[in-house]
């Protein structure tokens, strides 16, 4: 019995998959809106990074349902392995007690961000609901893993070779400013 | 400088290491000022143990307070005992028959192979390692077994009398001895292969805690701890005591003041130990193992004395006030791993913390006997 | 290290702060001893300042000194530039002559067997005392466990706490007239 | 996307299952292993030579209470372990343990569901797992625990360049992330195996140590255990862990050397593969009993590195990082670029 | 250049060192003992808590309740009492208390009896939760034995 | 039965309502660390849009995919340089209070 036997023997056919593949997409939603909330909302920062991180996995079932997991993977690797860990090292480096973090917000800060946050969404929201898309006339590729790297390396080169040196510069920069202002030469 | 200036201008925070921690062998509590993982300032925090033995000294006869000597250092206490019986035997012009001294010299030594034996695991043990701990713990085994056959006791040892010895060794632990210096000596080269010479270990001890000679002389360091400074000093050779000086050993320094200098100077010294101790069986002679006479009642002439002898961590110096009873006026015990940590708080400033903790390693520290 | 340095200057410190006549130097100490054997249990009278030479073999120091209670730091001094180190500094609490008296072991370790005891008495109802932190480092944890056992002030010591005892005790227990706690 | 959620459901369970009595029994090794080593005896009063000594130690972490000291973030306290063993298992799900071997069913792979891009979803997974020592470090308001979470996220963050950039050589060489691809690229005995220096990869056996050596510095063993140093930090991140959030954060760590081991094995020594040629009948067939032999003889390896050496400090374990291994990992890269450019070339 | 690479190689070289120590031990036997299983054999000399030595040809004891153990002990742990009976030479003993909570083994007392009325028990393996179980009456101890 | 999970609009929203949280966090948030992690998720927000559009409406389905690999690299450089600015803030300030920070204005 090979493995496409087996498949085949547990095949099922009734429609739950698509069920549990619904719930699954729904949860994934919900994960990604309540991180988005908690980064923005609670008080403490390092729940703020937890609540970006849960967001970013949220984020990364999402692209996974887009039908594209090596951006979904590269969204872990890199936003959960560095960007959010960098923003807790920030966070580790400059905040090293939060218990002085009172509502140091300015007063009118809180409905005049959940006005213009909501007024942004809406505009958003019903600009992209309100147009009318067309599905493509023919579809040139899929979208596979091998096809995103050829593409970034004859048509995208280009832009391939300005990120990178995006990035060195970034790493370049970062340390300049990070350590011009320390004494201690370690 | 105390922490609250310090943390205006820098960005601090305290940390307590101690007085429970895996780190500190004992209750010692460190009061670190930490700059991420850089130590600003280590302020060690002693008396969590402490029990008064100098007061003790003052109200006990002076038979009954030799028991105490084995409770300062517990791991090499017969150096302790020896100091005290010839503290006392200094005081009353008591000598001591030949074979005594030799077998005092050769229990002691033991003693203090067993007392390296067992900073070498720890001290490995606080680097990380966990096997040479116990491999360590093997050997040392050997040496209690050997040292309980005559004493009696396993650590805390209470061997020596005023004038000679609680009792005679025979045949069997001469030959345990030998036997037990061909199995060290067989087994030294594999401690240098796992530990010495791993790369590991010398990343982590070379160039850490460097203390110079001037700074040892300046906190009174003694020990290993001075000799791993390039100072060759070492009691038993420079104030000689019982029948070190018929006894042909060297005395092991190394120059380069870190923190692998006092491991080598152990290591070493575990040799030289070694050396004196097939000595001291080549030639112990036969005899009596007690002065013929020993007064029954101890009673000092009045006057103040002073007795050092090398401990297996330094310099361990009585001073004794006797005012003519059957007890000390006054007793001070100058230990010397007191002296040695006092340093630790100017030689550990900018170290990293794993680097600190290594060298408060190297210092060798047995808590009893600092707090006393 | 010269000792002829040393105790002419440890000698010449001892004679000028003295108050009496000079103890008639070398006095030979087996004769002190010696009286105070006979009286038996009777603690030895206070000495006068001055500068002995014991022999280490009994005594276990070279040169006993005794100083007025404001010449310690001279004398650490004198020491430190000899390259003595500091071993040990304790007290001694003479309840009988309402004395507390200091005692400071120095040795040497540059090789030669050398060391010299340094005392000085201080009245018990006033016991300040100069510190030698300034001088040996290491005083400082002996100066905190004397501050400890004995109560005496150091004037001048960085952080005089205890250091053995518990922070909030307020008994020193190596004095004769402490009675437990 | 054609779930089989039977098959899913299924495999989910024996990975799980498999993560859990590997760790279980891995300890059980641990222990037993270093009491050898250390010329003791080990665990042997519960069971035959103490083998069921790790379930009365779970039954014993399970019935303990979990304390919440004064002062944590306890929603992130309590969440921490299972960021430390949910990525476990899901880079589980991905590593194809092989074909049986024998029996009937001798072709049938035991992977639960392999990606062809298997290689970047471990990295993926194995980078969340940072997460689970920062917030468990962090969230515990222990100064020693937010030093160790500090300490460990670095480490990690160094030794992850040059896992991924030896990582990215197989790839090269192999042509595919596909990890049974990869497996079956080095077939034909183990001089064809990633290891030695014969497909194009530069430095074969150095990047095989450099890449072994990183993977015991992710997972945090000795002599890479900074993050909990016990000597230093007494438990490091999990000091304020007790019950079984310490045994999710315990089981997390041998899943993630069972994982190491497992991805050493794939991508250097030859995965399932038999060390002889395929056609000696049966010891050179392709089994997963090749794959485990191997996977744990490297464990056991991790084992022994652990009970022999101190720990390093973290400036040279990050000298030894950006000093010595992202250089030959730099540089094997190139040259290893540069052979798959040059050999046909050459018409090799 | 060539320190560097000299270094990495030097390196590599004392851990494969190393792993091979451990490896080799690693196949040679326990030398622990299985403390409950098996037992070790007290060295005679070995100190245990004080006890009466028993004379082989009376059956009791050898002391005189001097009290010269209890004067010499320097920590107070022992308690002797005899008392004065008729027809009977010296003082008999009726009470010898250890506290052995307090007692250092240092043998002070032993040294000091002069009829050898004393000496080290070869028990080790001692181990209540109760303070009071380590308050010996030695007489009584003494019995048992018999 | 509703299929969210293939229809576009679920994702625009998706991508809408993650813009507007991170607009919100930027304006609500004192410290520059909060301001970060906003921004965050305002290129999240973009990344969702570009994967859906790639995913329904594109011709050539490795356009988005690549250009949501930019935004992330962008947003690691980003991170990276926000991170450096931020430590060095806080040392020479020690604060990264947005409010503290008004002297920055000069």
């Amino acid at each position: 019995m090979n493995i496409q036997e087996f498949y085949n023997y547990f095949q099922i056919s009734l429609g739950v998959a698509d069920v549990v593949k619904e719930g699954v997409f729904l949860g994934f939603i919900l994960v990604t809106l309540g991180g988005a909330l908690m980064a923005t909302c609670s008080t403490r920062t390092i729940r703020a990074i937890f609540g970006l991180v849960v967001c970013f996995v949220g984020i990364a079932g999402i692209y996974y349902f887009l039908n594209s997991p090596f951006v979904s993977l590269m969204q872990l690797m890199i936003y959960v392995g560095a960007v959010a860990i960098t923003i807790a090292f920030a966070i580790m480096l400059a905040e090293p007690d939060e218990n002085k973090r009172a509502a140091k917000t300015p007063p009118l800060a809180g409905p005049f961000a959940v006005l213009l946050g909501a007024s942004v969404t809406w505009a958003l929201a019903a600009a992209s609901l309100g147009a009318k898309w067309m599905a493509p006339a023919i579809v040139v590729n899929e979208g596979t893993v091998t096809q995103v790297g050829e593409a970034l390396l004859t048509k995208y080169s280009m832009a391939f070779e300005l990120v990178s040196i995006v990035l060195l510069l970034a790493i370049l920069g970062s340390l300049v400013v990070a350590r011009s202002g320390r004494d201690k030469e370690c | 400088m105390s922490s609250q200036a310090l943390s205006q201008n820098q960005e601090v925070f305290e940390l307590n290491l101690g007085p429970q921690h895996p780190a500190t062998h004992g209750v010692l509590r460190v009061k670190l000022v930490m700059d991420g993982e850089y130590v600003v300032d280590a302020e060690p925090v002693l008396g969590y143990i402490h029990r008064m033995h100098e007061l003790m000294g003052e109200n006990r006869t002076w038979a009954q307070y030799l028991p105490n000597m084995g409770r300062l250092d517990y791991l090499s206490a017969l150096s302790y005992n020896l100091g005290y019986v010839e503290l006392v035997e200094k005081m009353m012009g008591i000598e001591v028959p030949e074979r005594a001294e030799y077998i005092r010299v050769l229990t002691t030594e033991l003693n203090r192979i067993s007392s390296h034996l067992l900073w070498f695991g720890a001290f490995v043990l606080d680097l990380g390692g966990f096997t040479p701990l116990l491999y360590a713990f093997d050997d040392r085994e050997q040496i209690l077994d050997l040292l309980e056959s005559v004493t009696g006791s396993r650590l805390t040892y209470c061997y020596y009398r005023f004038g000679g010895l609680y009792n005679d060794v025979d045949d069997d632990f001469l030959t345990g001895c030998t036997q037990f210096l061909k199995r060290l000596r067989s087994r030294m080269p594999m401690y240098h292969d796992l530990v010495t010479g791993n790369v590991i270990l010398r990343q982590r001890l070379v160039d850490v805690g460097p203390i110079s000679a001037e700074m040892c002389r300046r906190y009174g360091a003694t020990g290993p701890v001075l000799r791993g400074s390039g100072v060759n000093y070492d009691v038993r050779k420079n104030e000689p005591y019982s029948i070190y000086p018929e006894l042909d050993f060297d005395v092991p320094v190394y120059n380069e003041c870190d923190s692998m200098a006092r491991y080598m100077v152990r290591m070493d010294e575990i040799e030289q130990s070694m050396r004196i101790i097939e000595q001291c069986i080549a030639q112990m002679p036969q005899g009596d193992i007690m002065a013929p006479k020993v007064p029954k009642m101890i009673k000092p002439e009045v006057g103040d004395y002073y007795h050092a002898v090398e401990a297996a961590r330094g310099t361990f110096g009585i001073r004794t006030v006797s005012d003519g009873k059957n007890q000390a006026y006054r007793m001070k015990l100058r230990a010397p791993t007191f002296c040695n940590l006092s340093l630790f708080q100017e030689a550990s400033k900018g170290m990293l913390l794993a680097d600190a903790l290594a060298f408060m390693g190297s210092l060798d520290l047995v808590i009893p006997e600092i707090d006393r | 290290m010269n000792k002829a340095t040393i105790t002419t200057q440890l000698r010449a410190l001892a004679a000028t702060g003295m108050v009496d006549e000079p103890e008639t130097a070398p006095a030979p100490v087996v004769e002190e001893v010696e009286e105070g054997a006979k009286k038996k249990a009777a603690p030895p009278a206070p000495r006068k300042n001055g500068l002995l030479e014991v022999d280490p073999a009994r005594k276990g120091v070279h040169l006993d000194v005794q100083l007025n209670g404001d010449q310690v730091v001279a004398a650490a001094q004198a020491l430190d530039a000899e390259g003595m180190q500091l071993e040990a500094i304790t007290g001694v609490d003479w309840i009988n002559d309402n004395e507390l008296e200091l005692v400071y072991d120095y040795s040497y370790t540059g090789g030669e067997f050398f060391r010299v005891v340094v005392r000085a008495r201080i009245p018990r109802d006033e016991p300040n005392i100069s510190t030698l932190c300034d001088v040996f480092p290491s005083a400082n944890w002996h100066e905190r466990e004397t501050y400890d056992f004995f109560g005496i002030n150091f004037e001048g010591h960085p952080q005089l706490e205890n250091l053995l005892l518990p922070e909030d005790s307020d008994f020193h227990p190596l004095l004769k007239d402490f009675k437990g706690c | 996307m054609d779930i089989n959620l039977v098959y899913m459901v299924l495999f989910l369970a024996g990975i799980i299952g498999f993560a859990a009595l590997n760790a279980a029994y891995l300890v059980w090794v641990e222990r037993k292993g270093a009491a050898r080593i250390q010329r003791r005896t080990g665990p042997s009063e519960v069971g035959f030579a103490g083998l069921l000594q790790p379930l009365a130690d779970g039954a014993k972490l399970m019935s303990k209470q979990i304390l919440f000291p004064d002062g944590i973030d306890k929603p992130l306290f309590m969440l921490a372990p299972m960021f430390a063993m949910i990525p476990a298992v899901m880079i589980l799900v991905t590593i194809p343990f092989g074909p049986v071997g024998f029996g009937p069913f001798a072709d049938f792979m035991l992977v639960a569901r392999e990606m062809n891009i298997g290689l970047l979803m471990i990295f993926a997974f194995a980078s969340v797992n940072v997460m689970a020592l920062l917030l468990g470090g962090w969230s515990s308001k222990n100064k020693y625990a937010v030093i160790s979470a500090a300490r460990a996220v670095s480490q990690d963050i160094a030794y992850e360049i040059p896992m991924i950039l030896i990582a990215i050589t197989i790839v090269m060489t192999t042509g595919s992330m596909h990890l049974s691809t990869i497996v079956e690229s080095q077939a034909g005995g183990f001089w064809n195996w990633n290891w030695l220096p014969l497909q194009g990869n530069l430095f074969g056996p150095v990047t095989f140590i450099i890449f072994f050596i990183c993977s015991l510095a992710e997972t945090n063993r000795a002599p890479f255990d900074l993050g909990e140093a016990e000597s230093e930090l007494i438990a490091g991140f999990h000091t304020e862990y007790s019950s079984m959030g310490f045994g999710l954060f315990f089981m997390g760590e041998y899943a993630n050397i069972v994982i190491g081991a497992a991805l050493t094995t794939i991508l250097f020594l030859g995965g399932w593969l038999s060390p002889l040629p395929a056609s000696i009948p049966f010891i050179g067939a392709p089994s997963v009993v090749w794959f485990l032999l191997k996977m744990y003889l490297l464990i056991w390896t991790v084992v022994l590195i652990r009970w022999t050496y101190p720990r390093v400090t973290l400036w040279s374990l990050l000298n030894l990082a950006w000093k010595i291994m992202i250089p030959f990992a730099l540089v094997n890269l190139l040259g290893s670029a540069a052979l798959i450019k040059i050999l046909p070339m050459l018409g090799l | 250049m060539a320190g560097y690479f000299k270094s990495i190689l030097t390196g590599t070289k004392s851990l494969v060192t190393g792993l091979k120590i451990t490896q080799a031990e690693f196949f040679r036997k326990p030398i622990t003992l299985q403390y409950p299983h098996e037992v070790l054999v007290m060295t005679p000399r070995y100190r245990g808590h004080i006890q009466l030595v028993k004379n082989p040809e009376t059956g009791t004891h050898q002391c005189i309740s001097c009290g010269l153990c209890q004067k010499g002990c320097p920590s107070g742990c022992i308690t002797v009492r005899g008392e004065k009976r008729e027809g009977v030479k010296g003082k008999v003993l009726v009470q010898y208390d250890l506290d052995f909570t307090t007692c250092s083994l240092c043998g002070q007392c032993i040294e000091n009896c002069k009829p050898g009325a004393i000496e080290f028990s070869l028990e080790y393996n001692l181990a209540s939760t109760r303070k009071e179980d380590f308050h010996y009456d030695l007489l009584a101890r003494l019995e048992e034995q018999k | 039965m509703l299929a969210l999970s293939t229809q576009l609009n679920t994702y625009l929203l998706l991508g809408a309502m993650l813009f507007g949280f991170g607009v919100f966090g930027l304006v609500k948030r004192p410290s520059l660390i909060g301001m970060l992690i906003a921004a965050e998720l305002v290129l999240c927000g973009a990344s969702v849009n570009f994967m859906a559009f790639n995913h329904f409406l594109a011709p050539d389905k490795t356009v988005g995919q690549i250009m949501t690999l930019f935004i992330m690299a962008i947003a690691a450089a980003e991170a990276a340089i926000a991170m450096s600015i931020i430590v060095a803030v806080y040392r020479n300030y020690k604060s990264v209070e947005t409010q503290d920070l008004a002297d920055l204005q000069g």
